[in-house]
């Protein structure tokens, strides 16, 4: 076997065992409530906690676009990092060119950023 | 090493499933997922027959996946910024309504 | 290997149809997060290991996080009450049947199934670096060129034009009471009756 | 400062139709007020803020006040029928004089630092005519003080922009401050009960038994 | 009772022991108040966690301001009429086992405000209270004595039979019923369940 | 014999495993690797609560807690065994599934970014070739996870936790992958272990780490600010702003479910820290040569502890910043910033091959104006035109 | 702060403007949403109630707040949870009797709440207090006024996230405070201790020295807390330019104390009114000149230091003699008919006692002025378009007590 | 520069830190079960009433006058006198309290009980550690449980007490010498009694 086949083996594995590590409690402690404490629900009990007070109104709202405007932007820079980490590894043994090439490449990006910022969109309103 | 067309059948069920979603959903957004399990049905193409491809070593599937995921990722942003123009001016994010709301 | 497999089309698949079916769209973004998690797990069974991740880090961490801002941001007020398929869903799933079986067939059709796999080559990222920066250095500026349109293009569609409403809110009630009007010293109010 | 009078004077001559009437006050405090009516006090108030010479830009506080209906007894000679025949016989006669509530403001200046002069607003009664002028325009202070007054004493503010309850809860009943607010009764059990607590009590739990 | 029934309950019995001290000893080292405060007292609450009394020597520092995540409700300071019904919805959300010190006289029994017509006469109307501490308003000493008082009592809970404490019982209610505004007063006012005085008789 | 020692893990992790029959030791060798992450990060996950609230204490000029156990080291028991025995409250308007499954995907991406760190000499689970990648990718998972919290527990305070807590962790995703990308430009690779490895060479008795070079500082800084950020600690504890929020996303969390996402983030931030000392501060290297002996896994440890420390003397020093200065800081301050650490990192790795007199110096001035302007730039325009200054005051008599 | 520069204050502040006369008042709800017949708010707006428990609505103070995203669009205050009947209780109970119910009004300050009460009286009835006990006065006055500061300025920061430890500090020297104030009185919080005429007891031996040593260690403490707080860019990031109010605003509403002050006019009744015996003490009066929560911080910081020369010069200078004023008396206490308002300034702004006789033991009416209720009056106007980060600061800066608020 | 303020408060919680293991004045917890700060002599917090001598009924100063009752702000005082009178510190014939209880789950400490009652016969106690789960059997003070001895009172309240007993010293010498003069008056020309004198 390979070793990136262990290695997804291990992660395989892991993500099992990682899944029950908080389960185990969890069921440890839905064992301790059936065996003793009682859950007990209630109308107030189980209702939404608004500072001691009854809840009104809806609390699914629609949310300002300025998260969307960040999640774009977010959006982009991420797969940007997806064509900078080969790059970022390849680069000792690239010519400078390719450097060069890179920089372009995020030259680009970054006038999308600038353009955003003086559009302001980076300003949290 | 399983037989290619395990993959293919799995890609191909996934971009049937993404194909009747965008078509059936009302629902402007998951049409939009529909279409995004569509190219991811076909980024999955791409892997698989690059690695039982004759050349794995030049790394077109890869290249070429890496491109989509750039190229898909553009077009979520830009497919839900129109959701998001027309829900402001329309008030929904049924296709439907958006239909015979245009005009 | 095979066992690795099913489990992950039954994931893939379920989680992809959930996503598809569900009637509340955060429910239905969660379960897209699990697809495409499934697809990066495919991508490591083939061996493509910078692919993998990478498609979890921007489908899983950026790509489902905007489908969940646009979900939160368009509220859909009725979603509960109305049908979620549209009037014609039966010519789409038949659509959509009609499509996986003709795929299917020539697929199964198709000689490359038999095709033996190759000896494991290991794909290392600084391989995908240098293919990348030299015979890929044209598409890697032209889909910076994309993203950056296509974020400037995202960006305009939905940012909301300040409308004259609600650029008033810079500072809004800070002064109501208090109209300008000239110091009431040096101008007497006796014109009053 | 001016005097309370050459204040007076000065609003009765620029103002006409305006009543004031000066409120001596003999305490060693010795802070006489002005009571104005309800038509001008707006425009009395708005008067004390704006002459240059007061510029009573500063209202501190405004107090409610109650004055409860009170009975005066008088002795008076009544003609009345005794045994079909009317004679005239000295009786008591229990004359009810109105009670009103007051609002007393007291106004200072901060820019010539002086101060305070006190105005009072009278309603002319308790139970209907209970409304009076607000004066939030003219100072925003009295905002929340005058909402409190509305809640505790029932006085009406005409012209206030928010005037709800402030200090008890949308659904109460009454006025507590008033003199004549009977308070519930809780007292069912206390550990050192007064005579009169410990008597409240009893009929209040034999009416909580009946509940 | 045969033999082995009988060493079967004991060793039950020592199970139970175990277990038992187990669970009273981590509830009593890690009772987190609830960051709620109503008047005066709340400012010796506050001072009894700074640093000449700190509280946190007792582990409790942590002041959570969800009742999710809090064991005890601190009633510091006057309840008002108005506010009763907050308090006894707090108390509802939060998660048993809970409870309650009502800190001072006013949350006792109305204090020097029980003449008040918005003040309500004690908070154990409505909901159980497991430590009262008397002083107008307690010293931060007297919050951390009633603390200690509060973690005996836990220390002596049972796990199970009759004597087990409410939160334990299934018969016991999930809940106490949060009181509504009436036109003067609240409705109810008060909580039979809860609040049963002895019958005071006088001799005058 | 340091050899020995520094290896004593290893060894007996190969040990063990070959008592194992050869068709399990696969299986057996993925055991023993998760093992030691499921026991030792949540013990130090529990030390780190009874450690932070002393040094709080201290700080703040009070004992903390020391009455449970010798000197209060049992705190962390009592309080998990309470957790444990606490009912669990799950709201009726709540989603009920995505409200369980919220604390569980917290859980699972955070204790799976720490397969690929190294703890010390030949000690890290899987070494994959693309591993920091995978860290980034599984840190993603936990911005779901909140938003679920934040999202199911159909509360507005949680709501807008949530909200919060995506907004900030997506705006320092970006600095934080941008930063580290410095160090693999430099050492060319993703993975954990030649990251480490790179940092081995001495020059003299001083090691090679990333942290020491103009362009390492400026990433370790921009790094530290966004890990700070990236796991909630003030003052970038918005999400959960308690002063604001109540307690953010998990306000209706309570019981066990509550203490895993407390588990969950401080699991974070030990992931973090990890990485930030894998990255720039020589993972399990000594900074000495002449200190080599002490085992790696101490160094490591140790290191770990002491960006601990920080964090908690961070949080007992500083005020939470406000939403709009968080982004701000994220896309005008941040991540132009580590633009320009890409291109120093760069320069400095084209002037490698100066040779002259003071060469060092002339590629330290370099670098360092080309990261020190823009820093100076930057601060000065990160709070726009109001510009922030001590002021004067006036005294009337 | 040494370097801060002193300027002579000729033209007190800027010319005053008022709104139209007799127009009521403008609500410029433009930004506000559009409310529905039932009161509740049309369109996607998020109302959330702030309090009555919350960590920072500093005790059971609700703000009915809706947020547009984290945008404050319209906040209405919500009071009266603590609503204790301090009034009414008060005008069914002797003047003395009240006495101890003012400790409980602010229960940070129940030394200058009993001043404000007696000084009403002693108003009302005519008495004068004895040159020693108006010493006693002044020196329990000022070291109120630095343990609230100094806890305001903790709780500030609490408000703002920063885990304690700046209250904890204030609390440590609140603590020193209040053992003084324990050794003079009995009790650390409510005093009860000025009366009629004079004070209750004399000072305890020694307790002169005890007290300077806390005034001379003070400012080293002050320089401390200065070097933690003042310079941190997050502090200024998050005060500076925030909650600002304009001075005509806040004269027009009614704003006393450090608000106003922040606000840059000058206004202290211990120099306008000159009760007690301030007169013959050398402070002067720090301004602001923004009306920000900075501005409002550094006023406090400020105020503390010239209380604290105060304090120095009143320790220095205290004569001994009687501490009643021989014609007052305890029982019986019946002033004429009469009425009175009377007022000092308390730490928190303008504290007045209005109080009318007539002729009783118990007062006919009692009214407290409470600076935090009124102060609160602009906290709409400070907080609408921003965030909700922001309305718990300038909340904060407002500096309210709820038992004062509602009484 | 950006970041020097933060420098600065992390020095100064850094030197608090440090300072609380070095310097005696930067760690001021006081671990209270164990330590406990000397408590002030001026302390009150709930009244008590003092005896002279060992016997507390008899010795009991309260006359059951009810002024305090009448003076309590929160009126937590509840009196009702005793038929029977006994001799009071001056052998005078006085009334004693049947029922004496004081409610200190309504108790303010504001010691006007304490300031009004001419007899010095209440006074206030330092004890604070009354918390209980019983509300009503515990707070509920009686007589009996409020009895203490004036040795307690001089304990708690050395120069307070002092100060006490002199004057009440003073005040029985005088009483003394008057009696006296009035009985060598008496004996002197037996005309008319002397005048009770109004205390």
């Amino acid at each position: 076997m390979s070793v990136d086949h262990q290695s997804y083996l291990f992660l395989a594995v892991f993500l099992v065992v990682a899944a029950l590590f908080p389960l185990v409690p969890l069921a440890l402690a839905w064992l301790w409530a059936r065996s003793f404490s009682p859950q007990k629900r209630g109308r107030d009990k189980n209702a939404i906690y608004e500072c001691g007070l009854e809840t009104k109104g809806d609390s699914t709202i629609q949310f300002r676009p300025d998260y969307y405007l960040y999640g774009i932007i977010f959006l982009v820079f991420d797969v940007e990092a997806i064509f900078l980490l080969p790059f970022a590894v390849a680069f000792t043994k690239l010519p400078v060119g390719a450097f060069i090439a890179i920089m372009i490449f995020l030259l680009l990006l970054v006038e999308g950023l600038v353009w955003a910022w003086q559009k302001g969109v980076l300003t949290w309103k | 090493m399983l037989p290619l067309h395990y993959y293919l059948i799995v890609s191909a069920a996934l971009f049937a499933i993404g194909l009747a979603g965008a078509l059936t959903r009302r629902n402007a957004i998951i049409a939009l997922i529909g279409i995004e399990l569509m190219l991811n049905a076909a980024n999955l193409n791409f892997i698989a027959f690059w690695r039982y491809g004759s050349r794995p070593e030049a790394l077109t599937g890869v290249m070429f996946v890496i491109f989509s995921i750039g190229v898909a990722a553009a077009e979520a942003a830009v497919g839900l910024a129109l959701i998001i123009a027309i829900y402001r001016h329309y008030k929904t994010t049924n296709l439907d309504e958006i239909d015979s709301l245009k005009g | 290997m095979v066992t690795t497999f099913v489990i992950l089309t039954i994931v893939t698949l379920v989680s992809a149809i959930a996503a598809m079916s569900l009637r509340n769209l955060v429910h239905c973004a969660l379960c897209l997060v699990l697809t495409f998690a499934g697809l990066a797990a495919f991508y490591l069974q083939l061996n493509a290991q910078f692919v993998g991740f990478a498609q979890i880090l921007v489908y899983v961490g950026a790509v489902a996080i905007l489908i969940v801002f646009a979900m939160l941001l368009t509220r859909n007020v009725d979603s509960t009450r109305q049908a979620i398929l549209s009037p014609s869903w039966g010519v789409g799933i038949v659509g959509a049947l009609l499509v996986f079986g003709a795929i299917v067939l020539s697929i199964l059709c198709s000689t490359m199934v038999h095709r033996p796999a190759l000896s494991e080559t290991q794909v290392t990222v600084l391989a995908i670096g240098e293919q990348l920066m030299t015979n890929y250095v044209l598409p890697l500026e032209v889909i910076a060129l994309l993203l950056t349109a296509a974020m400037i293009g995202a960006v305009i569609i939905a940012l909301h034009e300040p409308t004259s409403e609600s650029s008033a809110v810079q500072n809004p009630r800070l002064e109501p009471s208090v109209p300008s009007v000239p110091n009431p010293a040096q101008v007497p109010r006796t014109d009053h009756p | 400062m001016e005097t309370l009078e050459q204040i007076k004077g000065r609003i009765t001559a620029i103002i006409p139709g305006a009543r004031v009437d000066l409120i001596p006050n003999e305490c060693p405090s010795n802070q006489p007020s002005l009571l104005i009516d309800q038509e001008h006090g707006v425009r009395i108030a708005e008067f004390l803020r704006d002459d240059p010479q007061l510029r009573l830009d500063y209202l501190s506080n405004v107090t409610g006040v109650d004055w409860p209906d009170t009975i005066v007894k008088e002795k008076v000679k009544v003609m009345k029928l005794v045994e079909g025949v009317e004679t005239e016989v000295h009786g008591v006669v229990e004359r009810k004089k109105q009670g009103y509530l007051e609002v007393v403001y007291h106004i200072y200046s901060i820019a010539h630092k002086h101060g305070p002069v006190i105005v009072r607003l009278r309603t002319n009664d308790r139970n209907v005519a209970v409304h009076l002028p607000s004066l939030t325009p003219i100072w925003r202070s009295a905002e929340f003080q005058e909402r409190e007054i509305y809640d505790l004493y029932g006085v009406i503010f005409d012209g206030h922009p928010d005037l709800r309850r402030i200090l008890m809860w949308d659904g109460f009943e009454g006025h507590p401050m008033r003199k004549d607010y009977v308070e519930p009764d809780d007292y069912e059990y206390e550990p050192t009960p007064h005579d009169e607590v410990l008597e409240r009590a009893r009929s209040h739990q034999a009416r909580n038994a009946v509940l | 009772m045969d033999q082995g029934l009988r060493s079967e309950l004991s060793k039950q019995g020592i199970f139970t022991t175990t277990l038992e001290g187990l669970y009273n000893w981590g509830r009593r080292n890690s009772v987190w108040p609830l960051q709620f405060g109503l008047a005066c007292c709340a400012i010796e609450m506050i001072a009894t966690t700074m640093a000449r009394y700190d509280l946190a020597r007792f582990g409790a520092e942590v002041f959570r301001p969800s009742p999710r995540q809090a064991d005890l409700m601190i009633v510091s300071g006057t309840v008002t009429k108005k506010m009763a019904p907050q308090v006894v919805r707090l108390f509802n959300q939060m998660p048993e086992p809970k409870y309650v010190i009502a800190m001072g006289a006013c949350a006792i029994s109305g204090g020097p405000f029980k003449q008040g017509y918005n003040v309500l006469k004690g908070i154990d109307r409505y909901i159980p209270v497991d430590v009262h501490i008397p002083g107008c308003p307690p010293r931060p000493e007297a919050l951390l004595h009633a603390f200690m008082t509060l973690q005996r009592k836990i220390d002596a809970q049972k796990l199970s039979g009759p004597e087990r404490p409410r939160h334990l019982n299934t018969d016991a209610p999930s809940e106490f019923p949060v009181p509504k505004f009436g036109p003067h007063d609240l409705v109810p006012p008060y909580n039979p369940e809860v609040w049963q005085p002895p019958k005071m008789v006088r001799a005058v | 014999m340091f050899e020995a020692i520094d290896q004593i893990f290893v060894a007996l992790k190969h040990w063990v495993v070959g008592q194992f029959p050869a068709a399990w030791q696969p299986l057996g060798s993925v055991f023993l690797s998760i093992i030691p992450i499921l026991a030792v990060f949540p013990l130090l996950f529990a030390i780190t609560t009874i450690v932070e609230r002393k040094t709080l204490g201290r700080i703040q000029n009070r004992l903390g807690p020391n009455r449970v156990g010798p000197f209060g080291l049992l705190q962390p028991v009592a309080d998990g065994l309470k957790s444990l025995t606490k009912e669990d409250i799950v709201p009726y308007a709540a989603d009920q599934v995505v409200h369980f499954l919220a604390p569980i995907a917290l859980i699972v991406p955070v204790l799976l970014a720490f397969s690929v760190l190294p703890v010390g000499r030949n000690m890290v689970p899987i070494d994959l070739d693309a591993g920091l990648l995978f860290f980034f990718a599984v840190g993603a998972g936990s911005e779901l996870a909140v938003f679920m919290a934040g999202w199911s527990s159909r509360n507005k305070y949680s709501l807008l936790g949530a909200m919060r807590a995506i907004a900030q962790m997506v705006s320092y995703e970006l600095p934080l992958i941008l930063s580290s990308v410095t160090v693999v430009m430099l050492v060319g690779s993703l993975s954990t272990v030649k990251i480490v490895e790179a940092q081995g060479e001495a020059y003299g008795w001083l090691l090679k780490w990333h942290v020491f070079t103009p362009w390492g500082l400026a990433g370790f800084l921009l790094f530290m600010i966004a890990a700070a950020a990236e796991s909630n600690r003030t003052p970038f504890d918005i999400p959960e702003g308690e002063s604001e929020i109540i307690a953010g996303y998990l306000v209706e969390y309570s019981g066990f479910k509550f203490a895993l996402f407390f588990l969950g983030e401080y699991l974070g931030l030990f992931a973090v820290s990890s990485l930030a000392i894998t990255l720039f501060l020589g993972g399990w290297h000594a900074p000495f040569s002449f200190l080599e002996w002490i085992p790696s896994y101490l160094w490591f440890f140790g290191k770990l502890s002491a960006f601990i420390m920080l964090f908690i003397w961070l949080r007992g020093t500083l005020p939470r910043l406000r939403m709009d200065q968080l982004m701000n800081l994220a896309w005008k301050f941040m991540l132009p910033m580590c633009l320009i650490n890409i291109v120093v990192a760069a320069m400095w790795h084209f002037t490698a091959h100066w040779q002259f007199v003071g060469a060092v110096l002339c590629r330290w001035l370099l670098c360092g104006a080309a990261i020190g302007v823009p820093y100076l730039w930057l601060g000065d325009a990160l709070f726009g035109e109001k510009k922030l200054a001590k002021r004067t005051y006036r005294f009337a008599d | 702060m040494s370097d801060a520069v002193v300027t002579p204050l000729e033209g007190v502040f800027a010319p005053l403007q008022f709104p139209e006369p007799g127009a009521p008042r403008q609500l410029n709800y433009s930004v506000a949403p559009k409310m529905s017949a039932d009161g509740s708010v049309a369109g996607d707006f998020l109302e959330v109630a702030m309090g009555p428990q919350h960590p920072s609505t500093h005790g059971v103070f609700r703000m009915d707040v809706v947020l547009d995203g984290e945008r404050v669009v319209k906040l209405k205050p919500v009071f009266g949870y603590l609503h204790r009947n301090h009034e009414k209780i008060a005008e069914n109970a002797s003047y003395l009797g009240s006495m101890p119910y003012t400790d409980r009004l602010d229960y940070f300050c129940s030394m200058t709440n009993n001043w404000a009460y007696a000084l009403s009286v002693e108003k009302l009835a005519g008495l004068q207090p004895p040159e020693r006990a108006e010493y006693i006065r002044i020196i329990t006055a000022e070291l109120t006024r630095l343990v609230n500061h100094v806890c305001l300025v903790g709780f500030l920061l609490q408000d703002m996230g920063a885990l304690g430890t700046p209250l904890m500090y204030a609390f440590r020297e609140r603590e020193k405070i209040l053992d003084l104030f324990e050794a003079l009185s009995g009790s650390r919080m409510m005093c009860n201790y000025m009366r009629f005429g004079g004070c209750r007891v004399d000072l305890p031996a020694g307790w002169l020295e005890n007290a300077k040593q806390v005034v001379e260690n003070f400012p080293r403490f002050l320089d401390d807390f200065e070097n933690l707080l003042s310079a941190n860019e997050i502090l200024i990031a998050r005060t500076q330019g925030v909650g600002a109010l304009s001075a005509a605003l806040a004269i027009n509403a009614g704003v006393t104390g450090p608000l106003l002050r922040a606000c840059g006019v000058n206004y202290d009744l211990r120099k306008v009114d000159k009760y007690g015996i301030y007169e013959r003490f050398d402070f002067r009066v720090p301004l602001g000149d923004h009306g920000d929560v900075y501005d409002r911080y550094m006023v406090r910081v400020l105020e503390m230091r010239e209380s604290l020369k105060i304090l120095r010069h009143a320790l220095r200078d205290i004569p001994s003699g009687p501490i009643m004023d021989p014609k007052a008396k305890i029982r019986g206490f019946r002033p004429k008919i009469g009425e009175v308002y009377g007022r000092i300034e308390g730490p928190k702004g303008e504290l007045g006692f209005y109080l009318i006789s007539d002729g009783g033991p118990n007062p006919y009416r009692y009214r407290v002025r409470p600076p935090s209720l009124i102060n609160l009056t602009i906290l709409e106007d400070m907080c609408l378009g921003r965030n909700v980060s922001d309305v718990v600061v300038i909340l904060g800066s407002i500096d309210i007590v709820l038992g004062e608020v509602d009484r | 520069m950006l970041g020097a303020g933060i420098i600065k408060g992390m020095a100064e919680t850094a030197r608090n830190f440090i300072g609380s293991y070095t310097e005696a004045n930067l760690l001021v917890t006081v671990e209270y079960p164990e330590q406990r700060l000397p408590l002030k002599e001026s302390m009150r917090n709930f009244p008590f009433l003092v005896f002279d001598g060992e016997d507390w009924q008899k010795g009991l100063r309260c006359v059951a006058c009810q002024i305090c009752e009448k003076e309590c702000p929160p009126q937590c005082i509840f009196i009702t006198k005793d038929a029977a009178k006994k001799p009071d510190y001056m052998g005078k014939l006085q009334f004693q309290p049947k029922v004496f209880d004081i409610d200190t789950s309504v108790c303010m400490s504001c010691q006007i009980c304490v300031e009004v009652c001419p007899f010095e016969a209440i006074k206030m106690d330092t004890e604070f550690e009354l918390s209980t789960d019983n509300r009503f059997g515990d707070l509920l003070l009686n007589k009996e449980q409020l009895a203490r001895s004036n040795e307690h009172y001089h304990k708690i309240h050395p120069t307070e007490a002092t100060e006490v007993d002199e004057r009440l010293a003073g005040e029985k010498a005088k009483a003394e010498a008057k009696a006296k003069a009035a009985v060598a008056a008496a004996a002197a020309k037996p005309v008319l009694p002397p005048k009770p004198t109004a205390q």
